[in-house]
């Protein structure tokens, strides 16, 4: 289980992140939603060790996540699939798996059952990554990222620029992916997309958490969505 | 033939200078200052090692790069990492470095230019005039190197980690890479193939303080005209320079060659700014 | 302060300051004139000084720099307060150095070859009394050329100022001589490989006349034996400039067996040396072969750094002719110089005897030829002081201060 | 906004009247040092016009400083021309050589650019020791002290010359005070930070960049000129690639983008080179350490440094 | 649609190597209306307003705009005659202030009071309390907006949004449909978005793109009940 706590960091002399608690479980879908600039990219960074956390602690089953150089936080299994892609671009398709896949040492069974889930992908593994389309970039993106194993998921505004048919392609994987135990934090704008796929959904304001409501029973006309994201 | 054993040299150098520029971003103005340094180090150890000149040629070539590589993964850690590899700051840092190992290499070894016995002296004697066997040997030796560094990069793991850190870093930390070891292995490993080239230069060109000068600024160019991130494309820019005045010198005074070698090159890059071989910046 | 200096009251050290290529290119000479300049102060304060007091010299480095030099120069008159600047050899620190010496009514007593103080291009402050230049020097040597080694030449020389001066002098100097040059080979200055030059040498040359300087020159004398290998080669005259601070005997300098060298000053002890030769060794700390006797390796600037020793016991007979006191007296000294002719052989000039020409600032003196023969380099000729005689082309002493 | 001007006025002229007054107050060494550092400043600005506001990282800026070192020398030298017709000549012919290079430099961008210009720099460098016998080559020419007399004064004189330099320091830091704070220095900062959204906006990158370069190279002419004629020697040493990047490690260590960073940069190494030759023979080596301190300390430069630590004004 | 042209596209063509990005478009803007540009990712839409912004060159085809032919007018010449992009990639000036970023706009179109005038520009899109922060230090979203305020503070006559909303919360969406809507008539608006309900409430006019050709154009209702953009972009 992931758990932060109290989480402090920002961007030198700037606090974004203000005393953040959050925890997601195996099996979940957490969302996370706020305001432009509420911290949730922020967030994602100080759990991949991107941003340094100045106070608080992140957990992962029991193990310190905040304080480990960044490198060494995807090595226990937090995969992080950043708002903007940020495929290596020049790399090929493979290239980029195979990157995903040195992280924690996995071989060829871990890349084909990734595959399995984009076979898209699997066509064109020679392709240069920059040039894919929109839609198979964050496919890839997120393919990489599962070519850890990880226990936990950080997506971050992962429909973000893509047609309506892919949306609700990666809406399926995430759905898929909830069923092999993985704890899934996403963050995500649109309010349909929150719904269908969320357990629990975490409302970010100035750097904190301020209400986490279960997805169950949320509309699209729910009071919180008009406090936290303004509908 | 000249030509072609100082663009083999210039290559190897060049080569280096190719992996800090375009992995790291830093313009390394010491990086003439490891070729000096790789020359001047030959020169203590070729001196301290008794026996036939190979026998400490040899060693030279392997310790040499090894020193200059330690020194240079010591400045990553101790000053480029601690700037964040800002571009600017860099240079600066670099700029001291340069002072640094200058005056090292002056206080220690001194201003005089040294000569170091080349392994072997096979003469290789045409009809018209002669020609030494260990320039040949320096060439094949560039090739085998350059053949090396290629596979690396192309075909290890190593080299992929290094595409991957030079094309977003903050993403490939948060795939596993310890960015901070790959910048201090490319800073290393770019330095040593400059010590390498300086190992494989001094039994024709002396170990000499300021010697870094030149290769500096060819390299500069070679990586350049040869398009960033292009290793055929700094081959072939090594060659280019390494021939071209010499072409162009059957025509005019050799000064006034190296004049329009000079233009002309630059040239080839005010019409074909990516370089020979790179890729046009979308 | 040792009794032996006069009075208390003149006591305060004269200030020289000296400009070294500590750094920079010329930092293989700089070393050794610094050390020079060191066993002559020992020398002159041994002795008492100038006038009666100590003498003291500020060394200070000048990056073989112009902008450095003239810099240095400025430190020297209003920080230093010095009474006399002297030490530089490369012509663009002396060149650079020179007005600011003038303006800041300095002398200024260069230890450079050029031949730009003889040609009327400084200023009253500048003076060469330490060295002949390199006019002078090639026309002494061009008529034994011409009539020992061969008639028809080429010349290989630096595509610079340097390079032009030889080749400006030398081209008449040898046709006077009943000689011609056959080729110019202008080496580009950026040049560190020399292979693809050498086929330019026509095949009925019978002199190679060299002449390079800069760390490449071994490369250089290196290739040319490549070149040539073992068979058959023209005659070989070059200047010692090439392989100053160079060990003959280094590893690809075979080749140089049987060619010869000018040399400003034998750097191997001939066996006819005059008397003070090795009183000036003993006190530069240099063997026999021209190596610091500390570290036979360290090979001395020998046939140069002569210049800087009697540089300084000219200013030493400068002062004293002038009756120098402090700075007031700078111009005085200057004149002091000018008014200069004959300069005895002696442990002040342990180079040779000389004769000093006030109106062009210069010295002319003796030159040697060696030969190199089983690794050293012996002495085969000595030219006369006439050999090396021309016009005046200035005079300074119309100049004003 | 007028509390900002007021700040940033009342600044640069307290430094001019600053040195203004230091040919009265220091020692003749320090004056004589300041003058030529000014005059090096002037150089260093021109350098920051192209560099630090408008992203032009060249390294063949001695080929400016040496159009106006050569294009006043050889006229006087040779021609025999006046010193003020001469100084506006190597004026002139800095930004002359800034425009034939820009035009075709300008075609490339980022590293391209940077090696172009160190090309065409050489080849210049190469070129003026190919002509020896009109330039001496590396050796160089002395500029009479006799036609080093502007306007009656002659330059040759410590006071005058120490005027002479403060004057043109003065016109060029004033100068270039107002062009940054005017909306074409906008623009030039523009260009640095994102050329492409520039274009979106309605700007012409290749003009406006060949305008900053321009006007760099018309600086860089200045102080090659005002430095032949202040001091008497026109070298080719002054169109070597170290004097391309002395104005750029001036810029870096003074703050690059700053108005007086390049004076301060300047100032700080010659005094670092100054001090440190005196205090020991290894003094590359001081240099060396000190240089890598203060880039430790402050990264973006000194005046940069300060910007960032809430003198978010300074321009 | 009685309203005149503003800009008519004929055979617009643009090939990167074998891919054909835009490939023979016809297209027509009428003076102030909102018309959005969709159609699935690579489809051409960023390629093909970057040909009329001349962002990229023409390859073959022809541009008028304003009744003036400008298919081989420079981009910044373009942007003076009254063509405004906004980045799908926000491409703001990160190191300035959010000031000097609007004033950059504002000055490039000449105009009075730089200050107030900027200063009235950020205040539309919200941003005036955060006009002295370093554009780079503003979140996604808010760089989104300033992006759109530069390309307003232009006051173009045809303004190019290249997905303006992407990154935006919904809240800032609908502030954003108004100030779009505030902006017709005097400016045309050429909206490319993938965000549907922001489409279809905005504009007056859809074109659909895919692989490089125009699908289909039409009304919201035409496109929404045309098949074949289902098929290709919709999804089902
Ligand atoms: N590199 C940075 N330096 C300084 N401040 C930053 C930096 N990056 C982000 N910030 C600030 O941190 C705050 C949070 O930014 P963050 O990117 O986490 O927001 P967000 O919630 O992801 O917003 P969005 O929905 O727009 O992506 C913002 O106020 C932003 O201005
Ligand atoms: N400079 C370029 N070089 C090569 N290919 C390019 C270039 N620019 C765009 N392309 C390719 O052209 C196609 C169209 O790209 P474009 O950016 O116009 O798509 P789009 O419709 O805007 O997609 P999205 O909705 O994802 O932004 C893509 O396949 C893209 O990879
Ligand atoms: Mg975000
Ligand atoms: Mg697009």
């Amino acid at each position: 289980m992931l758990k932060v706590r109290e989480l402090e960091a920002g961007y030198g002399a700037v606090t974004v992140l203000r005393g953040l608690t959050l925890q997601a479980a195996p099996g979940e879908v957490l969302c996370v939603m706020g305001r432009n600039g509420a911290g949730k990219s922020t967030l994602m960074k100080a759990i991949m060790g991107l941003v340094p956390a100045n106070a608080g602690e992140i957990t992962l089953d029991g193990t310190r996540v905040s304080g480990l150089p960044a490198h060494e936080v995807p090595r226990l299994g937090i995969g992080y699939v950043p708002q903007g892609r940020r495929l290596f671009g020049d790399l090929t398709v493979a290239e980029n798996i195979e990157i995903g896949l040195m992280t924690r040492r996995h071989g060829p069974a871990t890349r084909d059952r990734v595959l399995d889930l984009f076979p898209r992908l699997r066509e064109r593994m020679g392709q240069v990554s920059r040039t894919l389309s929109g839609g198979e970039q964050q496919m890839l993106a997120i393919a990489r990222a599962l070519c850890i194993e990880p226990k936990v998921l950080l997506l971050d505004e992962p429909t973000e620029g893509l047609q309506p048919s892919m949306i609700a392609l990666i809406r399926e994987t995430v759905v898929a992916l909830k069923a092999t135990g993985v704890a899934t934090v996403l963050v995500e704008q649109r309010v349909d997309a929150v719904l269908s796929v969320a357990d629990r959904v975490a409302f970010v304001d100035h750097g904190r958490v301020a209400e986490v409501v279960p997805a169950a029973g949320m509309t699209h006309n729910s009071p919180e969505f008009l406090k936290y994201v303004g509908i | 033939m000249e030509g072609l054993v100082m663009s083999a040299v210039l290559a190897l150098t060049a080569v280096g200078l190719a992996l800090v520029f375009g992995v790291m971003r830093v313009v390394n103005v010491a990086h003439g200052e490891f070729f000096m340094l790789g020359a001047v180090a030959a020169w203590f150890v070729t001196t301290w090692i008794p026996g036939p000149p190979a026998v400490g040629f040899i060693a030279a070539l392997v310790l040499c790069p090894l020193l200059v590589a330690s020194v240079a993964a010591l400045a990553d850690t101790l000053v480029l990492k601690r700037l964040n590899y800002d571009p600017d700051a860099t240079i600066v840092a670099t700029i001291g470095l340069l002072y640094i190992l200058q005056q090292a290499a002056l206080s220690l070894y001194g201003p005089d230019a040294r000569p170091v016995e080349a392994p072997f002296t096979l003469r290789v004697q045409f009809p018209w005039f002669g020609y030494s066997g260990y320039k040949l040997a320096v060439i094949a030796a560039a090739a085998v190197i350059l053949a090396g560094v290629w596979l690396l990069l192309a075909r290890t793991k190593i080299g992929l980690v290094m595409r991957a850190t030079q094309i977003d870093r903050e993403t490939a930390r948060a795939f596993g890479i310890n960015v901070d070891r790959v910048y201090a292995g490319v800073f290393a490993l770019g330095a040593g193939l400059a010590a390498v080239a300086a190992v494989l230069i001094v039994p024709i060109q002396q170990a000499h303080y300021l010697m870094g000068h030149d290769p500096l600024l060819l390299s500069f160019i070679v990586v350049i005209i040869g398009g960033l991130g292009s290793l055929r494309g700094t081959l072939v820019a090594a060659l280019l320079i390494g021939l071209s005045d010499g072409v162009i010198s059957v025509f005019f005074s050799p000064t006034l060659a190296k004049i329009l070698a000079t233009l002309f090159v630059a040239l080839v890059l005010v019409f074909r700014p990516q370089g020979l071989m790179g890729r046009r910046a979308a | 302060l040792p009794a032996r200096f006069a009075s208390a009251q003149s006591a305060a050290p004269i200030k020289l300051g000296f400009q070294l290529h500590r750094t920079g290119i010329g930092a293989a000479y700089g070393r050794w004139y610094e050390r020079t300049a060191q066993a002559a102060l020992t020398l002159v304060n041994e002795a008492g000084g100038i006038n009666g007091r100590p003498v003291e010299i500020l060394f200070e480095d000048d990056g073989t720099d112009p902008k450095r030099g003239a810099e240095v120069m400025e430190k020297f008159a209003s920080q230093s307060n010095c009474d006399a600047v002297f030490g530089a050899l490369f012509s663009h620190v002396v060149v650079g150095t020179a007005p600011r010496a003038g303006e800041l009514k300095m002398p200024y007593l260069v230890c450079s070859e050029g031949h730009h103080v003889a040609s009327g291009k400084m200023n009253r402050w500048t003076l060469q009394p330490g060295i002949t230049d390199v006019k002078s020097q090639v026309q002494a040597m061009a008529p034994w050329i011409s009539s020992t080694l061969g008639k028809k030449v080429t010349m290989i020389f630096p595509d610079y100022a340097f390079g032009h001066d030889h080749r400006d002098a030398f081209v008449p100097a040898i046709q006077a001589a009943g000689g011609e040059v056959i080729e110019q080979i202008a080496i580009p200055p950026t040049e560190t490989s020399f292979t693809r030059y050498l086929p330019r040498i026509p095949s009925d040359t019978e002199v190679i006349y060299h002449v390079m300087v800069g760390p490449a020159v071994l490369t250089f004398v290196k290739e040319l034996g490549e070149f040539y290998g073992s068979g058959d080669r023209p005659q070989i005259f070059g200047f010692i400039d090439s392989l100053e601070a160079v060990n003959i005997a280094s590893p690809g300098l075979e080749f140089l067996e049987g060619t010869h060298f000018w040399e400003g000053h034998c750097r191997y002890l001939q066996e006819d040396a005059g008397e003070h030769e090795a009183t000036y060794r003993a006190a530069v700390g240099v063997d026999d072969t021209g190596a610091s006797l500390a570290d036979a390796k360290d090979v001395s600037t020998y046939a140069h750094m002569f210049s800087v020793w009697e540089t300084l016991f000219i200013l030493k007979a400068g002062m004293e002719a002038a009756g120098y006191q402090g700075p007031a007296d700078r111009q005085k000294l200057v004149e002091a110089i000018e008014a200069m002719t004959d300069m005895p052989y002696g442990i002040e000039h342990p180079q040779g005897a000389k004769t000093f020409n006030g109106k062009t600032h210069q010295v002319f003196g003796l030159q040697y030829i060696s030969k190199v023969e089983g690794g050293k380099l012996v002495k085969v000729h000595t030219t006369s002081p006439e050999d090396g005689m021309y016009p005046d082309e200035a005079d300074y002493t119309s100049m004003s201060f | 906004m007028t509390g900002t001007a007021t700040k940033v006025w009342a600044l640069h002229l307290g430094v001019l009247a600053a040195l203004l007054a230091a040919q009265f107050v220091l020692p003749a060494y320090h004056a004589g040092n300041l003058a030529r550092i000014m005059v090096l400043a002037v150089y260093a600005m021109g350098f920051n016009i192209a560099f630090g506001y408008t992203g032009l990282l060249s390294l063949g800026h001695a080929l400016f400083f040496g159009a106006g070192l050569y294009g006043m020398g050889m006229l006087v030298a040779l021609a025999g021309w006046g010193a003020g017709a001469a100084l506006v000549a190597g004026i002139a012919a800095g930004g002359a050589m800034a425009l034939a290079v820009g035009l075709l430099a300008l075609r490339t961008a980022g590293v391209s650019f940077m090696i172009v210009t160190l090309m065409f720099a050489q080849a210049g460098y190469l070129t003026i020791l190919y002509y020896t016998p009109y330039t001496r080559g590396e050796e160089g020419i002395v500029i009479d002290r006799a036609a080093r007399v502007l306007l009656g004064f002659d330059l040759s004189q410590d006071i005058i010359r120490y005027f002479a330099a403060f004057a043109l320091f003065a016109a060029a830091l004033l100068v270039k005070l107002a062009l940054v704070r005017s909306p074409f220095g906008r623009v030039m900062v523009a260009m640095r930070e994102n050329e492409e959204r520039s274009r979106m906006l309605g700007y012409d990158p290749f003009r406006i960049k060949l305008a900053a370069l321009v006007v760099s190279g018309i600086y860089a002419g200045a102080a090659g000129a005002a430095y032949g004629l202040l001091f008497g020697y026109v070298g080719a040493s002054f169109a070597s690639i170290q004097y391309s990047i002395l104005p750029l490690l001036y810029v870096l260590l003074g703050g690059a983008g700053t108005v007086l960073g390049p004076f301060l940069g300047a100032v700080l190494m010659f005094y670092l080179i100054d001090l440190a030759s005196g205090i020991t023979t290894a003094h590359l080596l001081v240099v060396g350490v000190a240089l890598l301190v203060l880039v430790l300390f402050a990264p973006k430069g000194i005046l940069g440094a300060l910007r960032d630590r809430g003198l978010k004004w300074l321009p | 649609m009685a309203a005149v042209a503003l800009l008519e596209a004929r055979a617009l063509t643009r090939h990167f190597g074998g891919l054909r990005a835009v490939d023979g478009v016809d297209f027509d803007l009428a003076q102030g209306e909102i018309h959005a540009l969709i159609g699935p990712n690579g489809a051409g839409k960023t390629t093909f307003v970057s040909l009329l912004c001349g962002r990229v060159p023409v390859q073959s085809g022809s541009i008028r705009f304003a009744g003036q032919d400008i298919t081989k007018m420079p981009a910044h010449q373009r942007v003076r005659a009254g063509i405004a992009y906004t980045f799908q990639i926000t491409a703001i000036y990160a190191r300035l202030t959010v000031l000097d970023n609007i004033a950059l706009a504002v000055q490039s179109r000449g105009a009075g009071n730089l200050a107030a005038e900027s200063m009235a520009a950020l205040d539309r899109v919200g941003l005036a309390s955060r006009a002295d922060m370093l554009a780079g230090e503003l979140s996604y979203g808010h760089q989104r907006l300033l992006e759109v305020a530069m390309g307003l503070a232009l006051r173009p006559r045809l303004l190019i949004l290249d997905e303006p909303t992407q990154g935006l919360a919904n809240s800032e969406i609908d502030a954003f449909k108004d100030l779009v809507r505030g902006v017709v008539p005097e400016m045309t608006v050429l909206l490319i978005e993938h965000n549907m309900d922001v489409v279809m409430d905005l504009a007056q006019r859809i074109t659909v793109l895919n692989f490089g050709q125009v699908l289909a154009t039409g009304t919201p209702d035409e496109i929404r009940a045309n098949p074949a953009v289902q098929t290709a972009y919709l999804g089902g």
